[in-house]
């Protein structure tokens, strides 16, 4: 497992790829901001993966506080930030 | 050892599914779509690396802790991609507004 | 080899990330980036074997730090229509200018870094010896809250000073929203029904502090967190909290741990802790800095937005 | 650092490249939030060299090192909030976003 562990979670940096296109593409602000929500889920993967391949039990609660802080940013861009229009 | 296979089996899966999320939010037309895509990665991936990983588990403890993990991204991404579609909805121009709204009448 | 891979893959995303986030025109778009340049940071910790950190850049670089610049954006972006821009011959010199001093910085410090010897002593061992006097199995936390308590003292007056300045930068709290007169119903009910988790969980990363991975600063960074989208979504209004208990929030890390140092001082040694004390004293001492870093961080993000003039002096406020 | 770990070198090269596209924004950038993400790249970049060459003895990071980091980090972000606001009430009381040497319009 935890090869097949380690071999997921540089894959899974590897689909960062397209989704840091669509980051800088937008167009628009929510295209941008949906796009940094699926990197911090792939982050969040990614280190549950790597604290199994590497026995490093803390990695998943690195993930845990990652994923309890994935919606701050949708919620701080859709009530506090204006598209240009 | 079976176990162990079917560990690996369903995070390979998973895996499938975050390329899907990926390919989807950087080929799909528009942000109604992508957002689609974005939560297939989200609940479906997540969901499917955290089993695997659960499954292979060395504690119950860590397997309550991905389960956790699991149950927090799939409420925060349900409330994310709703903010964020219906903010799109509430922020397009007219014309958009007005094209949204037959599309919600035909489907 | 594919460790290395992985090292070298996060190194040059990490560059290419930090030089997109400061490329970019439209700061939105920089503090967006921003937030997956942090991401990738913690990532980057998670390499070098140092999970506390990752722990900490997850909840304040990438959570607290972008939502800070994402907000400020929003609000300058807001005002600022067209953004003010330079004849472009101002913009080159500058430009020049700081390529220049980038890679003079740059150069220095490669040449600096390479003279350093490849491997060094460092004080692993000292702190792995003297550990089980402090209580505590997490060598970090042992560090921060017993070999150099002063330090970490002063760090969380630092704190408790900086969300004194941005106080008295506005005149009332000032939390707004832009696009929805109404809170919206889903989100008040994912804060309400997430606000126990998230207590939890910053509780749990406390507790486990004195022997892991985690402490005072990420717990209150996820606080933070919490106070920030409760008042966002509406279900909190800052403003209705009293100004004492304000004040007591914000101050509780300093108040606890000057009383300790008192209490230490008076029985002989400043911050030395008794031995047989020792833990119980780190737990209380990092559940008031939990506390307080949690409401400084939460003020700092919400109250970030100075009110406009006109409100300021008691006219109608007029929404963007 | 020619007998440094592998890991090691690939991520002080990296924090030396941070500083230098840090410093590079600082000065080239005259909106002062710019200002301010810079000069959070630049001090990540200082937090990544130091973490880095902490790891030399990979078998035993030195903590010392690690919890001088973790107080940057957290002390990092309340100056930054405090740059932050003091440029949003330099915009309200001003409508500005530079500093006045650096400003083009009235």
């Amino acid at each position: 497992m935890s090869a097949v562990a380690l071999g997921l979670a540089g894959y899974l940096l590897v689909t960062l790829v397209p989704v840091a296109l669509r980051a800088l593409r937008g167009p628009t602000t929510a295209d941008r901001v949906l796009a940094v929500t699926l990197a911090g889920t792939t982050g969040i993967a990614a280190l549950a993966l790597i604290g199994r391949a590497t026995g490093v039990g803390a990695l998943l609660d690195v993930a845990l506080v990652l994923a309890v802080l994935a919606a701050v940013p949708v919620v701080v861009y859709t009530t506090r930030v204006v598209d240009r229009s | 050892m079976a176990v162990d296979v079917l560990g690996a089996v369903l995070a390979v899966a998973g895996a499938a599914f975050f390329t899907a999320g990926a390919v989807g939010v950087l080929r799909l037309p528009d942000l109604h779509s992508r957002l689609h895509a974005l939560t297939k990665a989200d609940n479906v991936g997540l969901g499917l690396v955290a089993a695997g990983l659960a499954l292979t588990a060395g504690s119950a403890s860590e397997a309550l802790k991905l389960g956790l993990l699991w149950l927090v991204t799939v409420s925060a991404s349900a409330t994310a991609t709703y903010l964020l579609a219906a903010t799109a909805h509430e922020r397009a121009p007219r014309s958009g507004r007005a094209r949204a709204a037959e599309v919600d009448g035909a489907g | 080899m594919p460790a290395e891979a992985l090292d070298v893959l996060i190194a040059v995303a990490l560059c290419w990330l930090a030089w997109r986030v400061l490329a970019d025109r439209d700061l939105v778009r920089s503090a967006l980036l921003y937030v997956a340049f942090g991401l990738l940071l913690a990532l980057a910790w998670v390499r070098l074997g140092a999970p506390d950190l990752a722990l900490a850049e997850a909840a304040i670089g990438a959570g607290v730090t972008g939502v800070l610049f994402l907000d400020a954006a929003g609000a300058l972006r807001r005002r600022l229509p067209t953004a003010a821009q330079g004849p472009r011959p101002a913009r080159r010199r500058l430009a020049v200018l700081g390529s220049a001093a980038g890679a003079l910085a740059a150069a220095g410090l490669a040449v600096a870094v390479a003279a350093l010897p490849g491997e060094q002593e460092g004080l692993a061992r000292p702190v792995e010896e003297n550990l089980p006097a402090t209580g505590v199995g997490n060598p970090i936390t042992g560090v921060l809250l017993s070999f150099r308590a002063w330090d970490t003292l002063l760090e969380v007056a630092v704190l408790f000073v900086g969300a004194a300045a941005v106080l008295t930068l506005r005149a009332e709290w000032t939390v707004r929203m832009v696009a929805r007169r109404r809170p919206d119903p889903l989100l008040l009910g994912f804060a309400r029904a997430g606000a126990p988790v998230v207590v939890l969980v910053s509780g749990y990363l406390l507790w486990l502090g004195g022997s892991a991975p985690g402490g005072a600063f990420q717990a209150g960074a996820l606080l933070g967190a919490l106070a920030l989208v409760l008042a966002l979504a509406g279900a909190v209004d800052p403003a209705s909290v009293p100004g004492l208990a304000q004040r007591l929030l914000l101050t509780a890390g300093t108040l606890v741990f000057v009383a300790a140092a008192l209490a230490t001082a008076a029985a002989g040694d400043v911050l030395a802790w008794p031995h047989e004390l020792a833990y119980e004293i780190i737990l209380a001492v990092e559940t008031g800095i939990a506390v307080s870093v949690g409401a400084a961080l939460g003020a700092l993000v919400l109250v970030a937005k100075p009110p406009r003039r006109e409100e300021a002096e008691g006219q109608v406020p007029e929404e963007a | 650092m020619s007998s440094a770990p592998f890991v090691v070198v690939v991520y002080a090269a990296a924090s030396v490249v941070l500083v230098g596209l840090g410093v590079r924004g600082l000065v080239a950038r005259p909106n002062l939030l710019s200002k301010v993400i810079a000069l959070n790249v630049t001090g990540s970049g200082v937090f990544l060299l130091l973490v880095a060459l902490a790891r030399r003895r990979p078998d035993a990071p030195d903590p010392v090192v690690h919890a001088l980091v973790l107080t940057g980090i957290v002390v990092a972000v309340s100056m930054t909030a405090m740059a932050v606001a003091l440029v949003r009430r330099l915009h309200r009381d001003t409508g500005q976003t530079r500093l006045p040497h650096e400003e083009q319009r009235p």
